[in-house]
């Protein structure tokens, strides 16, 4: 049993690590603003997710699970206002040019 | 499994301090916040794990504390950033 | 060199790096986009040093509310038509600053690598003086009870500091409201966060200044993140800076080094001692003082932000 | 080398940086910045020095760390007051950079205005 739970742990966290990678190199190679926008919002959120989702079974205590969860919706809340905001700023600077 | 976690981590961490190569390079100020964007999840991220693998007590609230502060500094930069020179702030001169 | 080693090695690299980059940016904004990041790199470091509390702390105040009155400072500097441009220093003044910088920090380094075995350490005192107190966090306990009186100059030193900058209003300003933190138009999405977000990062302040007895936390934690929650209601304009004649916000001011002074005198006159704290009383007694901790600093941080006030008290 | 002890380097090398942009840069605000990375490094020697006096079953020694974390507030304190006057100059002068080699401006009319 706690092999499967380890090894569950072990792809989520993977998923998760590359789903970072995949956002870095989008953040790194995308050439404009947006879509570099694009990027980074598919990496917080779904690389975070998967890697609490990977740390939950490792949770000591229901109030810790509860902790590692709010954290992730705590990015997910800031990240998508953040992404909207920016993406606001920028799309009339990018109809101007 | 505690190796393998600290793997994932110094990995996670490795790409997202590559990622500060646009708070470089911008060429925009939207472009370096993003960076510090991806850092900021991908410092939480790091911070769980690390936690999870060396037990160092009550780092959950260290990585909660660690989100809100992200959260607001990107808010505050993306206020200031706007501001740049098309309009100053109101009330500049009572 | 084990997994961790590797860890800790990229770490302080990327630490390095960012600073340098703070340093050697051309723009202010991106200097101070980049030391924020490096603030987030830096909690990790404290957490490797087993400091949780410091890490909170960096992170909160060293970092997060720091980056942000710089970037306000600077708008604000732009807004009123600030040149930002000079001619960088002569290579001869970059040189000997460089000599300089590279002897005070090899000094230092020396200092880390001779450190003496075992180091001094005042551990064994606080772990008697946390018996004392019914505390299970030993940064907590030495904060408010074994260093008390640290803690209570500091929390004058605050106050000291928004004085002064409120001493720096034009007189005509003298007693009114600071400039608002945001702009103009709220946006939707700003909206969006103060009812998503803000409520929880409230929550998240309580629990970290309830928690801070036992665990990672505390006063200083708290306040840090009540005082960003809010800023950021300042930033989207459904509020503005208080006016700073206001008596509320005067009283919140005071309020937590003025209790932390009082409980003091009473533990003289009923304890036997300035800041001693009755036996069986101290943990409530602490709490008590906390409580008041954590509101001045939730209100002094943001004033010390908005700067000195700016309209007349009557506009 | 432990982690502890790189992190004092760390220190050392980050009071370093922030000594010579404290210096070299003539922007005050970027200044502040310098100086806050001077503070950071001194926290962060003060860091090892709790890490290593590690005894009576902590694992740090909290003294020093309840010591940075009152140091890190005081430096929030002396950079909010360094911002202020440095927007109270511009005000002033209308102008903020701390150039030694630049002529200095005369004072206009305020000498009473404060």
């Amino acid at each position: 049993m706690s092999l499967a739970l380890d090894l569950f742990s072990l792809v989520a966290i993977g998923a998760g690590a590359f789903f970072f990678f995949a956002g870095t190199v989008g953040l790194l190679r995308f050439p404009d603003s947006l879509t570099r926008l694009h990027a980074l919002t598919k990496a917080d959120n779904l690389g975070l997710g998967l890697i609490v989702l990977g740390l939950l079974p490792r949770a000591g205590s229901l109030l810790d699970a509860l902790r590692l969860i709010a954290i992730w919706v705590l990015v997910q809340l800031s990240g998508a206002a953040t992404a909207q905001l920016i993406g606001r700023a920028l799309s009339p600077r990018r109809a101007a040019e | 499994m505690n190796d393998a976690l600290l793997v994932a981590a110094g990995f996670i961490l490795l790409t997202v301090g590559a990622g500060l190569v646009r708070v470089l390079r911008g060429p925009g100020d939207f472009d370096r916040m993003m960076a510090v964007q991806l850092l900021g999840a991908g410092g939480v991220a790091s911070l769980l794990l690390i936690a999870s693998a060396t037990t160092v007590a009550g780092v959950e609230d260290v990585a909660l504390g660690l989100a809100l502060l992200a959260a607001f500094a990107s808010i505050a930069f993306v206020n200031s950033a706007e501001a740049d020179g098309a309009e100053p702030l109101e009330g500049e001169d009572g | 060199m084990s997994i961790l080693q590797v860890l800790d090695l990229g770490l302080a690299i990327l630490v390095l790096a960012i600073a340098g980059w703070t340093i050697a940016a051309r723009e202010l904004f991106a200097s101070v986009v980049g030391y924020v990041a490096y603030g987030l790199l830096l909690s990790i470091v404290w957490i490797r040093l087993h400091a949780p509390d410091v890490a909170l702390t960096e992170a909160a105040i060293g970092s997060g509310v720091t980056g942000v009155l710089l970037v306000t400072t600077g708008a604000r500097l732009r807004g009123a038509g600030g040149v930002e441009t000079a001619a960088p220093p002569r290579l001869s003044q970059r040189l000997m600053a460089g000599a300089l910088a590279v002897l005070v920090a090899a000094a230092l380094a020396a200092v880390v690598l001779l450190l003496p075995e075992p180091a001094p350490t005042l551990a064994p005192e606080a772990r008697e003086g946390l018996a004392a107190t019914g505390l299970g966090n030993p940064v907590t306990a030495v904060l408010i009870a074994y260093r008390s009186f640290d803690t209570m100059l500091e929390k004058v030193v605050l106050v000291l500091a928004v004085v002064g900058v409120w001493s720096l209003a034009p007189d005509r300003c003298w007693a009114g409201a600071p400039a608002p933190l945001g702009r103009a138009r709220p946006e939707g999405a700003l909206l969006f966060l103060d009812q998503a977000l803000v409520p929880l990062g409230i929550l998240v302040g309580v629990h970290l200044f309830w928690v801070g007895a036992d665990e990672p936390g505390g006063a200083f934690q708290a306040g840090a993140i009540l005082a960003a929650m809010w800023m950021i209601v300042m930033i989207s304009r459904l509020t503005e800076p208080p006016r700073v004649g206001a008596r509320w916000l005067r009283l919140a001011l005071i309020a937590g080094p003025a209790v932390f002074l009082a409980t003091g005198l009473a533990g003289g006159g009923m304890a036997g001692g300035f800041f001693a704290y009755p036996a069986g009383f101290a943990k409530p007694i602490i709490l008590f003082i906390e409580a008041f901790l954590v509101l001045s600093i939730a209100v002094t941080l943001p004033m010390l932000v908005a700067g000195p006030p700016r309209r007349s008290p009557q506009s | 080398m432990s982690a502890s002890t790189l992190a004092g380097l760390v220190g050392a090398a980050l009071v370093g940086l922030g000594l010579y942009g404290f210096i070299v840069s003539p922007q005050p605000l970027r200044k502040i910045l310098a100086f806050n990375l001077i503070g950071n490094g001194a926290f962060l020697v003060f860091g090892i020095v709790a890490r290593k006096g590690a005894a009576a079953g902590f694992p740090f020694d909290p003294v020093p760390q309840a010591m940075v974390i009152t140091g890190i507030v005081v430096a929030f304190a002396a950079s909010a007051l360094a911002a202020a006057l440095i927007l109270r100059l511009q005000e002033e002068t209308g102008n903020v950079l701390l150039d030694s080699d630049a002529p200095a401006k005369p004072p206009g009319d305020e000498a009473g205005a404060s």
